[in-house]
């Protein structure tokens, strides 16, 4: 079965090739079709974990070949497939929640002039995330990166009329270009260092590298993985981002796309490893995006933009668990991420289905009333996002918040709990906001119909019960079983004076007091959070901003970069650079014209000239002698 | 004692400046074409003066054959300015700059 | 090895198609009182088929092509006697591909061009003897042969940019052709000299390639030929700064003109600067490697950056040009296997893809007739497979990966990256900035909203298919399999490598020492 | 002094004899029965230079036997020189053809047309065979003289007058140089023939300062008749008034003559002294190719602009003059015969636009001249890339062979300076098609096709594109025959 790996990939790629060249005449069955082959992909890929678990621990590393790629010399970039527990969780993630965004989207995207092209897109994005996670080589684990970005891009400005759409898409790719570019420069260093992109040969030989190169390769990778994960500098596209569709939202800027950075990291801890300063900035990075986006989350109003910074943060905290070495920890958080994440997102959209797009939280309200599966959904997923104790959100940030804390690291747990309670305000205040108190507009909203509510009812059912396969980090199935690839968890002997037990009461604890500050706030209805809104005006607007990163980069970078190149356009190069050869061209136009007035038509002029000519030259013959 | 080659030289040499100088100061179409004939009177002159020096006659057929030529050249100078001369009732080179620049 | 000769037949084949089609100018016309041609004249249907007909011909130079490094089919005979000049083809792996992709091109500029009414038959004639001179470039052999053909092509393309151009056609036209005499002014010199060099070093006066080199020549003398050769092939790649009457030329030229102009004729620079600047002086190239890369870089950023605020799509897609033959130069120079191969195939890719741009800036200016992309938008909704066809290109005209974009642009890179760091680095801000001006250009002309008087722009026509559909083939048949390709380029790539690099990457250190 | 009288062998002058005997009997016939000037006249011309052509020829094919100069050393009986005649012929043929069109059509048909032409073409025949400097200078009288008459043919036209007196003044002036030049020579070597000169000049007692002076002077002369700078400037005032076939004949035939002197004179006479001399020809080369290609961009009649053309392509000859090599001289050659065969057919094409006498030779007319008759427009643009040296076209291989045979001299300098000098000529050869191509035409009137003029076109053209493709057709013949070894 292993062999047949390739099949997970290449079961959406053909469905995308086949609803982008015949997008018309499939157009009726273009969800169910795009659906069933994400579904087939999903199962292939149980398989292929079946097997996988089927052998001892160490063998389940295989790399199957399908052909050469690109192979120039002692450059080798084969497509090559690389099944081992690490890529087999990412790739049932993709393919589950995919799976279940698909079947969502069925009714979601009913009725859009461009249905076909939206499951060829979104069959796409499977199969080069799919290519991404199970790529055995650098190059072609760039392929797959790549691929998602491009797919983000055209599912973010899928409503291209929208101008806000298609500039938001053009953003996303080209943000995360400026990291992708910085990787692909650490995949030739890593090529010129190593002789070879192969993850085998690349991490192998991470240990012999000098920790300035190893460094470089390292913060190289990651700045790939900032601008796809949005961590910051690199974040300002994600919140922009949600003018795509929502269970675009939900899988690619929730659930997969924007993990792959969380997932580079993971996969290419060996040389991170290497370096003395890699790790520490990961960890600086994920945690400071985690408190940064967590706050700049509080002061959005769109729902939708609330989940993004919500994901920008989450994500800081992968980052803040692979910082600090908690790798399969990372990863469990990851999963758990996509489950209650998507969930938020299926519901926002769940709830944007319903009121026509309105998705203002100031405006909405009281919608538990019409929509209570919806409503309960959000809730779900909210106090999973949280940490609220046995829901699969709270062993995951627990389990990070103590890995943080065992590594000796107590600023970096601190600062955690901070996010933790920040974490806690904005979804509760979201959720209160969009589903509880009276409607603050006339809306008539309804429930969505089945094929939306079962996924959503699905992924409940993940946020719920996903505790349990990895309640601990050190016996938790899914990171026992991703042990052999990123390193035994370490059973920390209880590096700080707190127990296991003790931090999760703290953390639970954060987060309960986060959730009753925000309900104080806006669910007790004995404070008037308009007023408040109203009084601290700058603050709010600050947050809603993002703390004015997006406009810094305006004033900072767009504005002089668009002057620099108007200014290489219009002057240097069509006034020095074409204006010097114009200028020779134009010298010897007027020298001609001075010279042809030498030709006087006299024929004295002519004698004379006759004259100094025959005199010059015989002299010069004669003199010279 | 023979007079030395030197003074027929210089003299000839004088009479081709003389010549070359009328042809650029004056205007007059004959007038130039007259200094002309006495450049090649003077260029005759030197012709004459190697010849009977080097003892060889090819000078003097030169000489001969240079003072054919410059009838010749009247015949058809004459007629040019002649013809022109109708036209314009002007033997003034400088007027004569219709083809210029 | 048959004894066929495929490359003089090649070579040849348009031009008399040509002389064909001028012979048959005074054929009746359909619709003469318009002053014009009609579809159905016959005309281009002869360009057409004598374009395909090359096209297949050298199919048949494919199959007799073994991946060997050395020249191959070569074809020979005397030329100018008394100095030795001889008429000498033949082909490597490079050239091969270069050969490929004109004659590919060149019936898909036809069947693009089909819309021109003026002069037809002159038209289609002047493009045929456009695509002899250019295959003749690229198996030309003997030097001053291909002096022949490299200045025999201005002509024709003069008159295409001058006659059948737009706007500022004439002045454009003119710079084209004066840049680049002036430009290979030197060129002849040089070629006469190192013919006279050959004289005294090999006993006998030659201009044949396979004999000049490795030709003994004192270091200085060696700096100024390359010079000379160097300042010819800038021109045409071009390099900054050296580039200027590539926008001009590339935005007055009509369709076909831009499509072979970026296609092919730019590739012949490139092509020279690896066929004679590095074969005929390794040491001079080795001396100068740090000029030419650092124009590459600042030709692939400086592009790139007046890229992104052109108006006109044309210009835009013009200037693209400039910061990809960047890369293609900086590969070439690299002095690495990798660098070298990608080079070569990113000539073929940027053929494909920048000819390919300007197939479809021509078909939205037959649609608009404008390329102002102020005035244009929305088209998505109308022109979907449009929309769809300009995305995959401009995709893999900023190096997507799957796309042929990307395999140049990552040899090249990589290549580059094993010999010198730095200017990789700096180029590979050229990634990210073709991907903001090209969206920037996809946006601004296919989404947002779209003006009234483009709501009944049509779609792709039958004959737009008709050559559009060859080219995305070709552009993901190359990102998705390049190996043939690869196979073909590596053996000369090595070669010519050979010659300049004197020591291995730092990646094959690796290798070596890993005992593999 | 004893006189010696040489054998009277008259062969090696044959083609001469005829000539000059068919212009005497075009000038009786004309005068008896004036007004049966035209075709008639044109006839007989072309059958003179036709039978004159097959003395040629023949005495091609039998070489005579070991002379090398016959009539007491004053003419040349070698290939060169026969090689020189045929193309001079070749040329006045053309000529003949064109005038009677010409004339015709500005009613000025005359025979005396045809006999100037031809006692021109005798004068330059000789000038290419002419073995003493006496020879010379009768040779280049004869041809000037004639000239100047011919030049001032159309005599209604006060252009076509004034310039057969600039051309007569200084043609007059220049010959007064050029014969103080053979009297130097003569008194510095002691005797006019050139083998005679060289043998003084390489022997020992002769002064170097005299001997120099001559061949500055001879050089000055020549250098008038080819139009190299400064010694030009009557060239465009006497190409633009003179009638277009004259002009043509003028540019072609006097240039191919001239050069022939020329490099006969350099290369035998003053061979010894040819180092010396090198500065002197370098200098003029370089400069009339730079001044000829920078001001014929400022011209706007195309005769003056074609007249910049020649004085340009002059510069270039003297490049292989310049490399006073066997390849040098073969390069030279081949060059004159590719410039002969474009500037006449350019000015053939001059003569269809102009359709009547010296109308529409202003740039202007020239606009949409393409579409007004695309053949034509064909040609001239054949005509001018080959003028510009562009492949595949005979004035491309023209320039590689005498730039090959400088580099070989180790003249690399000249040889940059020419290139580039050639690039500033491309901008106005293109200006020129630019017209012709890409503007649209003042008149719409078709220009019509013609059969003289389309005759003259033909072969021209014929050799412009034969020789660029094939320049073995005229490089290996000249080879075989040796023709270089004199």
């Amino acid at each position: 079965m292993t062999d047949l790996i390739w099949l997970v990939p290449a079961l959406p790629l053909a469905g995308a090739v086949a609803l982008l060249l015949a997008g018309k005449p499939l157009r009726r069955i273009a969800g169910g079709l795009a659906s069933l082959l994400v579904g087939a992909s999903f199962v292939v890929s149980v398989l292929v974990l079946i097997d996988l678990l089927g052998v001892g621990a160490e063998e389940r590393t295989v790399a199957v070949k399908i052909f050469d790629w690109i192979s120039v010399g002692s450059f080798e970039a084969p497509v090559e497939l690389r099944v081992d527990p690490l890529s087999m969780v990412m790739a049932l993630t993709v393919t589950g929640v995919g799976f279940l965004i698909h079947v969502y989207s069925i009714d979601y995207m009913h009725g859009d002039p461009r249905y076909s092209r939206y499951f060829a897109y979104l069959n796409l994005f499977v199969a080069a995330m799919l290519t991404l996670v199970l790529a055995n080589n650098l190059v072609l684990l760039y392929v797959g990166w790549e691929g998602v970005g491009l797919c983000s891009y055209l599912l973010i400005a899928f409503w291209f009329e929208r101008r806000a759409a298609a500039d938001a898409g053009k953003k996303a790719f080209i943000v995360t270009r400026i990291g992708d570019t910085a990787m692909l420069i650490g995949i030739f260093l890593a090529f010129s260092t190593t002789g070879s992109v192969r993850f085998d040969e690349v991490f192998g030989a991470a240990g012999g590298l000098a920790s300035g190169t190893a460094t470089a390769i390292a913060l190289l990778l990651f700045a790939g993985a900032v601008g796809k994960s949005a961590q910051l500098p690199l974040h300002v596209w994600l919140p922009d981002a949600m003018e795509g569709p929502t269970p675009v939202s939900a899988l690619i800027h929730a659930a997969t796309m924007v993990t792959a950075g969380v997932y580079l990291v993971v996969r290419a801890h060996a040389i991170f490893e290497a370096s003395e300063v890699a790790l520490g900035v990961v960890a600086v990075v994920g945690i400071v995006t985690a408190v940064y986006a967590g706050l700049s989350a509080i002061g959005q109003d769109d729902l939708k933009r609330v989940l993004a910074y919500s994901t920008i943060s989450q994500l800081g905290y992968m980052f803040l668990a692979a910082g600090v070495g908690a790798y399969a920890v990372a990863i469990f958080h990851l999963v758990a991420h996509a489950f209650f994440k998507a969930l938020l997102f299926l519901s926002a959209g769940s709830v944007m289905h319903a009121t026509d797009g309105v998705i203002d939280v100031t405006r909405l309200g009281g919608l538990r009333r019409r929509m209570p599966v919806t409503a309960a959904s959000f809730a779900v997923g909210g106090l999973a996002l949280a940490g609220i104790p046995l829901l699969v959100g709270f062993f995951s940030k627990d389990q990070i918040l103590a890995a943080a804390y065992e590594a000796g690291r107590t600023g970096l747990w601190i600062t955690g709990l901070v996010a933790a309670f920040i974490t806690a305000i904005y979804i509760t205040r979201a959720y209160l906001l969009t589903f509880e108190g009276e409607p603050r507009s006339e809306l008539h909203p309804h429930e969505s119909p089945a094929l939306m509510s079962v996924p959503m009812a699905v992924l409940g059912v993940g946020a719920v019960l996903g505790g349990l396969l990895g309640a601990s980090a050190q016996t938790g199935r899914v990171q026992r079983f991703l042990g052999p690839v990123v390193g035994e968890p370490e059973a920390h002997a209880a590096a700080g004076a707190l127990s296991e037990v003790g931090l999760s009461v703290i953390a639970s604890a954060v987060a309960v007091g986060g959730i009753a500050l925000a309900w104080a706030l806006y669910g007790s209805g004995r404070v008037d959070w308009q007023a408040l809104r109203a009084r601290f005006g700058g603050a709010r607007r600050a947050l809603s901003r993002g703390f004015y990163v997006d406009d810094a980069y305006g004033a900072l970078l767009v504005t002089p970069g668009k002057a620099a190149a108007s200014f290489s356009a219009s002057v240097l190069d069509t006034r020095v650079v074409d204006g010097a050869v114009n200028g020779i061209g134009r010298a010897f136009v007027r020298l001609a014209g001075v010279g042809r007035r030498l030709q006087t038509g006299l024929v004295r002029t002519y004698a004379l000239a006759f004259l100094l000519g025959a005199a010059a030259l015989v002299l010069v013959l004669v003199v010279r002698t | 004692m023979r007079t030395p080659i030197a003074f027929f030289l210089v003299v000839s040499a004088l009479l081709f400046t003389i010549g070359t100088v009328g042809v650029l100061v004056r205007r007059n179409a004959l007038v130039i074409f007259m200094s002309i004939e006495l450049q090649l009177n003077a260029v005759n002159l030197t012709l004459i003066a190697f010849s009977r020096q080097l003892g060889e006659v090819n000078g003097q057929v030169l000489a001969f054959f240079s003072m054919v030529v410059a009838a010749a050249e009247v015949v058809v100078g004459l007629a040019i300015i002649v013809a022109i001369f109708r036209r314009r009732v002007s033997a003034n080179v400088d007027d004569i700059n219709l083809l210029r620049w | 090895m048959s004894s066929f000769p495929w490359l003089t037949v090649t070579v040849f084949l348009p031009l008399a198609g040509a002389v064909v089609l001028l012979a048959l100018t005074p054929l009746p016309r359909r619709r003469p009182e318009a002053g014009g041609y009609g579809a159905d004249d016959p005309w281009r249907w002869v360009a057409f088929l004598v374009s395909s007909a090359t096209f297949v011909v050298s199919l048949g130079i494919l199959t007799e092509f073994r991946a060997e490094p050395g020249f191959q089919l070569v074809e020979e005979a005397g030329w100018v006697g008394p100095l030795n000049i001889r008429y000498v083809l033949g082909l490597d792996g490079i050239s091969l591909f270069m050969v490929l992709l004109t004659t590919f091109l060149m019936p898909l500029a036809i069947l693009a061009s089909w819309r021109v009414e003026r002069q037809v038959p002159y038209f289609m004639a002047s493009l045929l003897a456009l695509e002899t001179a250019m295959l003749g470039a690229f198996v030309a052999l003997d030097l001053l042969l291909f002096f022949v053909f490299f200045e025999g092509l201005l002509f024709p393309m003069y008159l295409v940019i001058g006659i059948w151009g737009s706007g500022r056609r004439v002045y454009a036209a003119v710079k084209f052709f004066l840049f680049t005499m002036a430009g290979s002014a030197l060129l002849l010199v040089a070629i006469l000299f190192l013919a006279f060099r050959s004289e005294t070093a090999l006993g006998g006066m030659t201009f044949d390639l396979r004999q000049l080199v490795g030709m003994d020549l004192p270091a200085t003398t060696a700096r100024w030929l390359f010079l000379a050769f160097f300042v010819a092939f800038a021109v045409k790649v071009p390099l900054f700064p050296l580039h200027t009457w590539l926008p001009d030329a590339h935005t007055e030229a009509p369709t076909a003109g831009s499509v072979i102009l970026a296609g092919v004729l730019l590739k012949l620079g490139a092509y020279g600067l690896i066929r004679f600047n590095l074969t005929l002086f390794p040491d001079a190239s080795e001396d100068f490697r740090g000029l030419v890369t650092t124009l590459a870089v600042i030709g692939i950023v400086y592009g790139a950056v007046v890229a992104l605020i052109q108006t006109d799509i044309k210009r835009l897609v013009a200037y693209s040009s400039v910061s990809h033959l960047g890369f293609v130069v900086l590969g070439i120079f690299a002095g690495t296997l990798q660098g070298m191969s990608g080079g070569v195939i990113q000539m073929v890719n940027h053929g494909l893809s920048t000819g390919a741009l300007f197939l479809i800036v021509g078909m939205l200016y037959d649609r608009t007739h404008t390329r102002d992309l102020a005035r244009l938008g929305g088209l998505a909704r109308r022109t979907p497979v449009l929309a769809g066809v300009f995305l995959v290109v401009a995709l893999s005209s900023l190096g997507l990966p799957g796309l042929n974009g990307f395999v140049g642009e990552l040899l090249i890179l990589l290549g580059t990256f094993d010999a010198s760091r730095l200017p990789a680095v700096i180029a590979a801000t050229g990634v990210v900035l073709s991907a903001i001006y090209l969206l920037w250009a996809y946006q601004r002309s296919m989404h947002g909203d779209l003006p009234a008087e483009l709501e009944s722009t049509p779609d792709l026509s039958g004959r737009e298919y008709a050559y559009m559909v060859p080219i995305l083939v070709a552009i993901v048949a190359i990102g998705v399999f390049p190996k043939p390709l690869l196979d073909r380029i590596e053996p000369a790539a090595d070669r010519h490598v050979r010659l300049i690099a004197v020591e291995p990457s730092s990646a094959d250190v690796v290798r070596a020492a890993g005992g593999d | 002094m004893p006189i010696e009288t040489p054998d009277l062998v008259l062969a090696p002058i044959l083609p001469e004899l005829i000539l000059s005997g068919v212009a005497m009997l075009i000038l009786l016939v004309d005068a008896a029965r004036p007004s049966r000037g035209g075709r008639a006249m044109a006839l007989l011309a072309a059958a003179g230079i036709l039978a004159a052509a097959a003395v040629v020829i023949r005495q091609w094919q039998v070489p005579a036997a070991d002379e090398l100069t016959a009539l007491g050393g004053m003419v040349a009986v070698d290939r060169f020189a026969l090689f020189f005649r045929l193309v001079i012929l070749a040329c006045a043929l053309l000529s003949v053809l064109l005038g009677a069109h010409y004339l015709e059509r500005t009613g000025e048909g005359r025979g005396e047309y045809h006999a100037l032409l031809l006692f021109a073409a005798a004068g330059m025949t000789l000038l290419a065979a002419a073995a003493d400097l006496i020879v010379v200078f009768l040779a280049l009288e004869v041809l000037s003289l004639s000239l100047y008459v011919l030049a001032g043919f159309s005599w209604r036209r006060l252009a076509s007058q004034e310039a057969s007196l600039k051309y007569f003044l200084l043609g007059a002036f220049s010959s007064a140089f050029f014969l103080y030049g053979i009297a130097l020579a003569y008194g510095a070597a002691g005797t006019t023939s050139l083998a005679g000169i060289a043998d003084a000049l390489s022997g020992p007692g002769t002064s170097m300062a005299l001997a120099l002076a001559a061949g500055g002077l001879l050089l000055v002369g020549f250098s008038f008749k080819v139009a190299a700078v400064p010694f030009h400037m009557w060239t465009p005032d006497v190409y633009q008034g003179a009638p277009s076939p004259v002009t043509g004949f003028m540019a072609a035939g006097t240039k191919v003559a001239g050069f022939a002197a020329l490099i006969r004179v350099t290369t035998v006479a003053l061979g010894p002294v040819s180092w010396e001399l090198l500065p002197a020809v370098v200098g003029v080369s370089a400069l009339t190719m730079v001044v000829g290609s920078i001001l014929a961009i400022a011209q706007d009649d195309v005769k003056r602009v074609l007249a910049y053309s020649s004085i340009a392509h002059a510069g270039f000859v003297l490049v292989g003059v310049a490399a006073a090599n066997q390849e040098g001289v073969s390069g030279s050659m081949f060059y004159l015969v590719a410039y002969a065969a474009m500037i006449l057919g350019a000015f053939a094409v001059v003569i269809a636009v102009s359709r009547t006498g010296e109308g529409r030779t202003s740039l202007r007319s020239y606009r949409g001249l393409a579409r007004r008759n695309p053949v034509l427009g064909a040609l001239l643009a054949l005509f001018l890339l080959s003028l510009a040296g562009i492949p595949p076209t005979a004035g491309f291989i023209a320039k590689v062979l005498v730039f090959e045979a400088a580099v070989r001299a180790g003249l690399s300098g000249l040889v940059v300076v020419a290139v580039l000098a050639s690039v500033v000529a491309a901008f106005f050869y293109i200006r020129l098609i630019v017209l012709a191509y890409m503007e649209d035409p003042e008149e719409t009137e078709r220009v019509p096709a013609e059969p003289a003029p389309g005759l003259a076109l033909g072969v021209t053209a014929a050799v412009t594109l034969l020789l660029g493709i094939l320049p073995g057709l005229l490089l290996d013949p000249l080879e075989r025959a040796g023709v270089l070894r004199w």
